[in-house]
């Protein structure tokens, strides 16, 4: 065996904090190591020129790159190596940056760190056998979760590109958080009229289906063959006759059910349809509230309803959609206002959320545009924003900024002043954070064309004072203690993941971070993939983003799934397990325990019946090869073998 | 105010304060939380998010000479709403103690107080309350404090005019002298 | 009977400007089937001023109270003023935190304190040992007359981390006992907004301006009266008014009354046995209003009867008028 | 090989690739320092983790393991970690009978985004070995 040994100086990253030169030489003495060199940057183009020159010229089978983590480029040298006539796993990479010069500041230590790892994946290296990975034929189809924004983009990008969708929407209707928005910064368009047409382009286009007021149950499968399990949850509605004429809503009895799509502004009925604009237009019961349902009577809507659409016998329904590739869609939660006791937020009734009076602002909303203190529907005249509330607050356990709060205030103080011309707004903040294109601008109108006063500070407390509310904070660059009596106090509450993220990551397989937010492959790189290959990301499930972000991100998920599905068939990762028919002795401990089902068993021809891998399923864990008994299922390239290989590099020595 | 040189920064003075207090004052991010809701932020020279900043400089002697750290009432609001979680309040008392070990005190009529207080303590075991306001009057040189209430508080037979003695006071004396032992020992 | 047992530290404050603390509490707590156990020979908390001088002797002065409740075989002490309760929980919070500290803490005592003594407001102990339902079934008097406003204080439930107990920013224990004993409660914002504490006598000015802007707070919520769980809030809301009068120019003739001291009203003691003559702003006229649970019962019976007969009546009449 | 009397100890960890080892590269972008004894062995998934695998490194001649995987349930295979979790708990009540204090064995769960959390691991683990000196398989026999 000609084992060629590659390290990487990484500029002065690596070759900093290690001996680079001193590793070569050592490596030199492992047996079966025939060639060792040290490289400026091994993974540039010359520096892989480098590696298939050596490998023609001293006649290597194996290689070893000592560099960074194989997660950042163990693809592109698998490539090299294979380029130069070797099997793409005759290569093994030795961290020697992330796990020894970045974090070691002895370089002894590290020179002596950097050789070990290195011995270990020569060992390994040299265990290694060739693998082939097959094809298998893909469903080109795509499930869209969540149908906010960037759902939506995601998907109409996909049904463009030709690929057939799914939309899953777990509200009533599509539009997420962008259709509860009145305008949109930074140049104040209506916000359902930009996003009303394409909520109509995405229930008009032939290749999207939409599955409202539904859940994913489950998943199964792997990357271009998935089958799920869709939740069609019932409304009590049949939706296929609802003309969304909402006449039973105008007559339902029970008129204080909680509104959901408005934040509970003001309460709404028990059969609702959310707002004017929603896709699907059609009415829901809420049977919290629905006299039927809690009473046992009433049966208004049904008696009303022109069509006969109303079913109060009805139940969910399950339907399984197969599909090749997901987009996660899912968006955001905010944090309950009685999370800040010390703002009154759910005791005062004036004091109201970002998101509330993003209603109270709208056209559409509960109060139609005007905005009035929900205490005694007055028209406010002092105004006061808070930022942060509840963000940036380690003592919550928030300690990120929510991303575009500062730009809505700055957008709502701005409207406020469209609407009543004699109102003062004020802003408590920390920290202005407007760095996107045209968004500084933004935030300097607000204070130099509206009057908008803007305050560097906390506020401390809010308590009532009469029917004002007064606002304590400070204003730290004047260094003093403020207060404001207020009308109607406006909360930007923290941004949070949904309550069901880690749930759903589950199902997905995903990751997700301390928050609940959705992690993505590489945080610069690879912002929209997940591990799992086949799950995308898109929009505020992955954290905190505006609109635009949003929908870039939609867009971006959306090409990488057609860059996926631009074959007939994938290849398949031959990282999978395989079984040694002669060793098995057919207990089938491996089948139960296999995660993913990939293990069946087979009958041989002479009756012996043994454990068989199904590799388009096997996922490629290795549970099952530390369950064997007889080490006869062995996963291929992290085998018994090449495990131990490495162990006894690092401990015999 | 003049310009404060930051071209060298007291570190020692940082790192004291960071271990006789266990907080990091590199936590707090100047929001002003803590002066917005410090019911005495009237009352002082600098205001306590300024206090903290200025201990992120390490200017020593402007804190320890200011009067914030003897006016703080340890009401505790500073640190129930820090969003950095900081122990603001318990900064604040170790800024008075290391204040009050380097006789810096710029408030002395309360330090005066808290003297009196302690001297009854250690001298009785409980508080005298009567002897403590004439030892403070007197030796405050406000002679007539609260004389108004005088007479409301001993027609209501609220003040006894003779000390409760207890009968562990020798204890409580001696907790007070082995502090004063380690404190010697220490070489404060 | 006494159902339960816990050991009872007073404090100074409660042995001379705040007797009237003192004996309510005792007074109420027996009749909640609690018996009290005051530890021998305790000396003073050490309070605020002690640990301005230094952390670790304001925790041997704390602890060596705990040691001898400890001695005495209680987990648990009752400290009514929250000032002690606070030295209390500080000193033992921080010596269970860091076991160094506590080495050094218990180098300055005589016996050393082993951590394992809780201390707890009476609210505590009311609201989480014994409860609403109990707090109700005793009372046999009503004082209808009465609008209190609850003044917690700063320190009471604050830090959140060592008080941990109700609400920092808006606690409900006392509302709560109120709402059960059937006296009404404002709805009061400055619950825990800083009397002044012990600056009564150095700062006296600075009192004067904090406990103006909370009896101003009490008045426009609509109390005619403020409930305190504490000897200083008392003492600088109350002994202190006329003095917020002359300097703010102001009439506040607010009584400020303990909140044991209106529960014990409730409970059928005679103001003389909660010694309400000790407070220096006088509620007679509020209290003189009250009357026994029966007669109250009787009264609104009567009354729901009288409207019950009126709206009859109504109803005859409109009955006879649409008739006609 | 080197003049330095040699002061690391060997301890070798074994981390899946998805949460831990991302979390140690993590730790590394971050710059996190951490003491250099340990080697990093990486595997797809804790489950793939054999017990066998720690008792081969501790009888031939490492004096620690560390073993770290993705939390439970958020598993890149989805309950690759329970398996493993229900193994090693196993093998940490069989080492004594080997010979040898489970103390040099730990595992935990670490995700790619904790780097911080990672060194933290890494630097209680080491000092935990170096108080425990190198292991030496006939005197924690005997003891
Ligand atoms: C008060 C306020 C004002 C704002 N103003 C602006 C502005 O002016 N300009 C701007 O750029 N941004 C603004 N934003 C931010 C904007 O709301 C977000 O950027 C945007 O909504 C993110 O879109 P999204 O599609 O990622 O998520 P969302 O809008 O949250 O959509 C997610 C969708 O997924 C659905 N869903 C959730 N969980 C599941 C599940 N398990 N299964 C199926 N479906 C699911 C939800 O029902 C929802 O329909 C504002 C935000 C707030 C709070
Ligand atoms: C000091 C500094 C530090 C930074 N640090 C970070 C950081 O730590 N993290 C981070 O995320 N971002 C950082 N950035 C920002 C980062 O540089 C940009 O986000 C990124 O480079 C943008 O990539 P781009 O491809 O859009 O543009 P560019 O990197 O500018 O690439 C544009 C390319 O187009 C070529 N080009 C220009 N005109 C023409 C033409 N007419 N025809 C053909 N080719 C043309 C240019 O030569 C260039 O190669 C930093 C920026 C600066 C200035
Ligand atoms: S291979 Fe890795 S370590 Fe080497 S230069 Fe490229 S990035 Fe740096
Ligand atoms: S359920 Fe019937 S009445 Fe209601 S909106 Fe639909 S069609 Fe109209
Ligand atoms: S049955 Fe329910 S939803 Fe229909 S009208 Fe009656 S209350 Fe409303
Ligand atoms: S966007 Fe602005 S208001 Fe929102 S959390 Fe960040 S800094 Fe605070
Ligand atoms: S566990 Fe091993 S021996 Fe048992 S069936 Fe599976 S492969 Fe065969
Ligand atoms: S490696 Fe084994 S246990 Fe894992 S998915 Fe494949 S067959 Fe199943
Ligand atoms: S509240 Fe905390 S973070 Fe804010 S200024 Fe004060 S000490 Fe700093
Ligand atoms: S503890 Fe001191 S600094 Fe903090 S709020 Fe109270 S008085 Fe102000």
């Amino acid at each position: 065996m000609r084992v060629g040994v590659f390290i990487c100086h990484c500029g002065n990253n690596i070759a900093g904090t290690i001996d680079v030169a001193r590793v070569a030489e050592e490596t030199r003495k492992i047996p079966g190591v025939v060639y060792a060199t040290t490289y400026m940057y091994t993974c540039s183009e010359p520096g892989q020129e480098e590696i298939k020159e050596a490998i023609k010229r001293e006649g290597l089978d194996r290689v070893v790159v000592a560099a960074c983590s194989p997660r950042m480029h163990e693809m592109t040298f698998r490539r090299t190596v294979e380029k130069a006539g070797l099997n793409r796993y005759f290569f093994e990479m030795a961290n020697i940056r992330e796990h020894i010069s970045w974090v070691g500041e002895d370089k002894e230590f590290n020179t002596r760190k950097a050789i070990d790892v290195v011995r270990m994946a020569v060992a390994k290296v040299m265990q290694n056998r060739p693998l082939f990975s097959s094809s298998f034929k893909i469903n080109k189809r795509v499930l869209v979760m969540g149908g906010g924004v960037a759902g939506m983009q995601a998907a109409l990008d996909c049904a463009d590109g030709g690929l057939e969708v799914v939309i899953v929407e777990k509200s009533q209707s599509i539009g997420g958080m962008m259709a509860r928005l009145d305008k949109t910064f930074p140049t104040i368009d209506c916000s359902i009229c930009i996003l009303g047409p394409k909520m109509v382009d995405v229930a008009q286009h032939e290749k999207i289906k939409l599955y409202a007021y539904s859940e994913i149950d489950e998943i199964k499968g792997y990357v271009g063959n998935y089958q799920v399990k869709i939740r069609k949850k019932a409304t009590y509605v049949d939706w296929s006759k609802c003309t969304g004429c909402g006449a039973c809503m105008e007559k339902c009895p029970s008129k204080n059910a909680y509104d959901y799509f408005n934040f509970g502004v003001a309460p709404t009925k028990a059969i609702n349809i959310p707002f004017p604009q929603a896709i699907p237009k059609k009415a829901k019961i809420d049977p919290n509230y629905c006299r039927q349902f809690t009473k046992g009577k009433c049966g208004v809507c049904a008696k009303i309803c022109p069509t006969k659409a109303i079913d109060y016998e009805m139940k969910d329904e399950i339907i399984t959609e197969e599909v090749g590739a997901i987009i996660v869609a899912t968006g955001y939660s905010l944090i309950d206002m009685d999370m800040l006791p010390e703002y009154g937020g759910g005791r005062y009734p004036d004091v109201i959320s970002g998101i509330q009076y993003e209603r109270l602002l709208n056209a559409s909303g509960p109060t139609a545009g005007h905005i009035e203190r929900p205490s005694d529907h007055e028209e406010p005249k002092t105004i006061v924003f808070v930022s942060c509330a509840g963000s940036r607050d380690k003592s919550i356990g928030i300690p990120y900024c929510s991303n575009f709060c500062c730009m809505y205030i700055a957008k709502q103080a701005i409207l406020t002043k469209d609407h009543i011309s004699d109102s003062q707004s004020y802003v408590f903040y920390m920290d202005i954070r407007s760095p996107g294109k045209g968004y500084d601008e933004f935030t300097r109108r607000a204070q130099e064309e509206y009057g908008v006063h803007y305050i560097r500070g906390r506020v401390s407390r809010i308590y009532p004072k009469g029917k004002k509310l007064v606002v304590r904070g400070a204003d730290t660059l004047l260094g003093t203690q403020v207060e404001i009596e207020a009308d109607l106090v406006v909360l930007a509450t923290a941004v949070i993941s949904n309550k069901d993220a880690a749930y759903m990551a589950e199902k997905l397989h995903i990751s997700y971070d301390t928050f609940g937010f959705y992690v993505e492959s590489h945080p610069k790189l690879r912002p929209v993939e997940t591990n799992t290959s086949g799950v995308f990301l898109a929009g505020a499930c992955q954290g905190p983003k505006d609109i635009p972000a949003s929908v870039g991100q939609g867009s971006a998920a959306a090409s990488k799934i057609l860059a996926l599905f631009s074959g007939e068939t994938l290849e398949s990762d031959p990282a999978v397990a395989r079984v040694n028919i002669n060793a098995c002795v057919g207990c089938l401990k491996c089948v139960k325990t296999c995660p993913f089902g990939a293990i069946k068993e087979k009958e041989l021809r002479d009756g012996r019946v043994v454990a068989d891998v199904i590799e388009t399923v096997c996922a490629g864990c290795g549970v099952c090869t530390s369950t064997c008994p007889c080490g006869a299922i062995q996963l291929q390239h992290f085998t018994d073998n090449q495990i131990l290989a490495e162990v006894n590099a690092l401990c015999l020595i | 105010m003049d310009a404060i040189n930051l071209t060298i920064i007291d570190r020692n003075f940082i790192e004291l304060v960071k271990k006789e207090s266990g907080e990091n004052p590199y936590l707090c991010y100047q929001c002003g939380n803590c002066t917005a809701g410090c019911p005495y932020t009237t009352f002082f020279d600098y205001p306590v998010s300024q206090i903290m900043r200025l201990l992120q400089t390490g200017q020593k002697d402007i804190i320890l000479n200011s009067r914030a750290i003897w006016v703080c009432a340890t009401c505790e609001t500073c640190t129930t709403r820090c969003p950095c979680q900081i122990d603001v309040a318990h900064i604040m008392d170790t800024l008075r103690i290391i204040a009050r070990r380097e006789n810096r005190v710029s408030e002395k009529d309360i330090k005066l107080f808290y003297d009196e207080f302690l001297s009854s303590m250690a001298k009785y075991g409980r508080i005298y309350e009567l002897g403590l306001l004439l030892g403070y009057n007197i030796k405050s040189g406000h002679i007539m404090t609260d004389a108004d209430l005088g007479p409301k508080v001993l027609t209501k037979g609220k003040i006894h005019f003779l000390p409760k003695k207890i009968k562990g006071r020798d204890k409580v004396s001696k907790i007070f002298e082995r502090f004063k032992d380690r404190t010697r020992r220490d070489g404060r | 009977m006494a159902d339960r047992e816990y050991a009872y530290y007073s404090g100074c404050s409660l042995e001379g400007t705040a007797v009237e603390y003192d004996i309510s509490v005792r007074r109420v707590m027996e009749a909640l089937g609690i018996r009290l156990s005051e530890p021998e020979d305790w000396s003073c908390c050490g309070s605020t001023p002690a640990h301005t001088v230094d952390h670790l002797l304001a925790a041997a002065l704390a602890a060596r109270n705990l040691t001898i409740i400890e001695k005495m075989g209680f987990n648990t002490v009752i400290t009514p003023c929250p000032s002690c309760m606070m030295a209390f929980k500080k000193a033992h919070h921080r010596m269970k935190e860091d076991i160094r500290f506590k080495d050094e803490v218990n180098s300055l005592l005589d016996e050393p304190y082993n951590l394992n003594v809780q201390s707890k407001s009476a609210l505590q102990i009311i609201i989480e040992d014994i409860g609403l339902e109990k707090v109700k079934e005793r009372v046999t008097h009503v004082m209808p007359d009465l609008k209190v406003a609850p003044y917690y204080g700063c320190i009471l439930n604050r830090p959140p981390e060592i008080a941990q107990f109700d609400d920092p920013e808006n606690p409900l224990s006392m509302d709560k006992i109120f709402t059960a004993i059937g006296v009404e409660v404002c709805d009061f914002a400055f619950k825990v907004e800083c009397c002044g504490a012990a600056y009564g006598v150095p700062k006296r000015d600075m009192v004067n301006e904090l406990t103006y802007k909370i009896l101003s707070m009490a008045v426009d919520c609509g109390a005619n009266c403020v409930a305190v769980a504490c000897p200083l809030c008392q003492q600088n809301l109350d002994l202190r008014q006329q003095q917020v009068n002359i300097r703010k120019n102001t009439s506040f003739n607010i009584p400020v009354l303990y909140f044991s001291q209106i529960m014990g009203l409730a409970y059928g003691y005679s103001p003389e046995e909660m010694v309400i003559d000790k407070l220096v702003v006088n509620p007679d006229s509020l209290i003189s209003s009250r009357i026994t649970l029966s007669q109250w019962n009787e009264m609104k019976a009567r009354e729901a009867e009288a409207s019950k007969a009126k709206k009859k009546e109504k109803k005859n009449i409109e009955k006879i008028e649409e008739e006609t | 090989m080197s003049d330095i009397a040699p002061k690391e100890l060997k301890i070798v960890g074994f981390l899946c690739n998805w949460c831990s080892y991302g979390g140690a590269d993590t730790a590394g972008v971050s710059r996190f320092k951490q003491p250099p004894d340990l080697r990093i062995i990486r595997v797809p998934c804790s489950g793939r983790i054999d017990p066998l695998f720690v008792v081969k490194a501790l009888l031939n001649g490492a004096d620690g393991v560390l073993v770290s995987g993705c939390h439970p349930r958020d598993c890149h295979y989805s309950d690759g970690n329970f398996y493993a979790r229900r193994r090693l708990e196993m093998l940490k009540r069989l080492l004594p009978f080997l010979g040898i204090d489970d103390k040099r064995f730990h595992y935990t769960w670490i995700s790619a985004s904790e780097g911080q959390r990672w060194q933290q691991t890494v630097t209680a683990f080491v000092k935990r070995i170096h108080e425990l000196g190198p292991l030496n398989l006939k005197e924690e026999k005997q003891s």
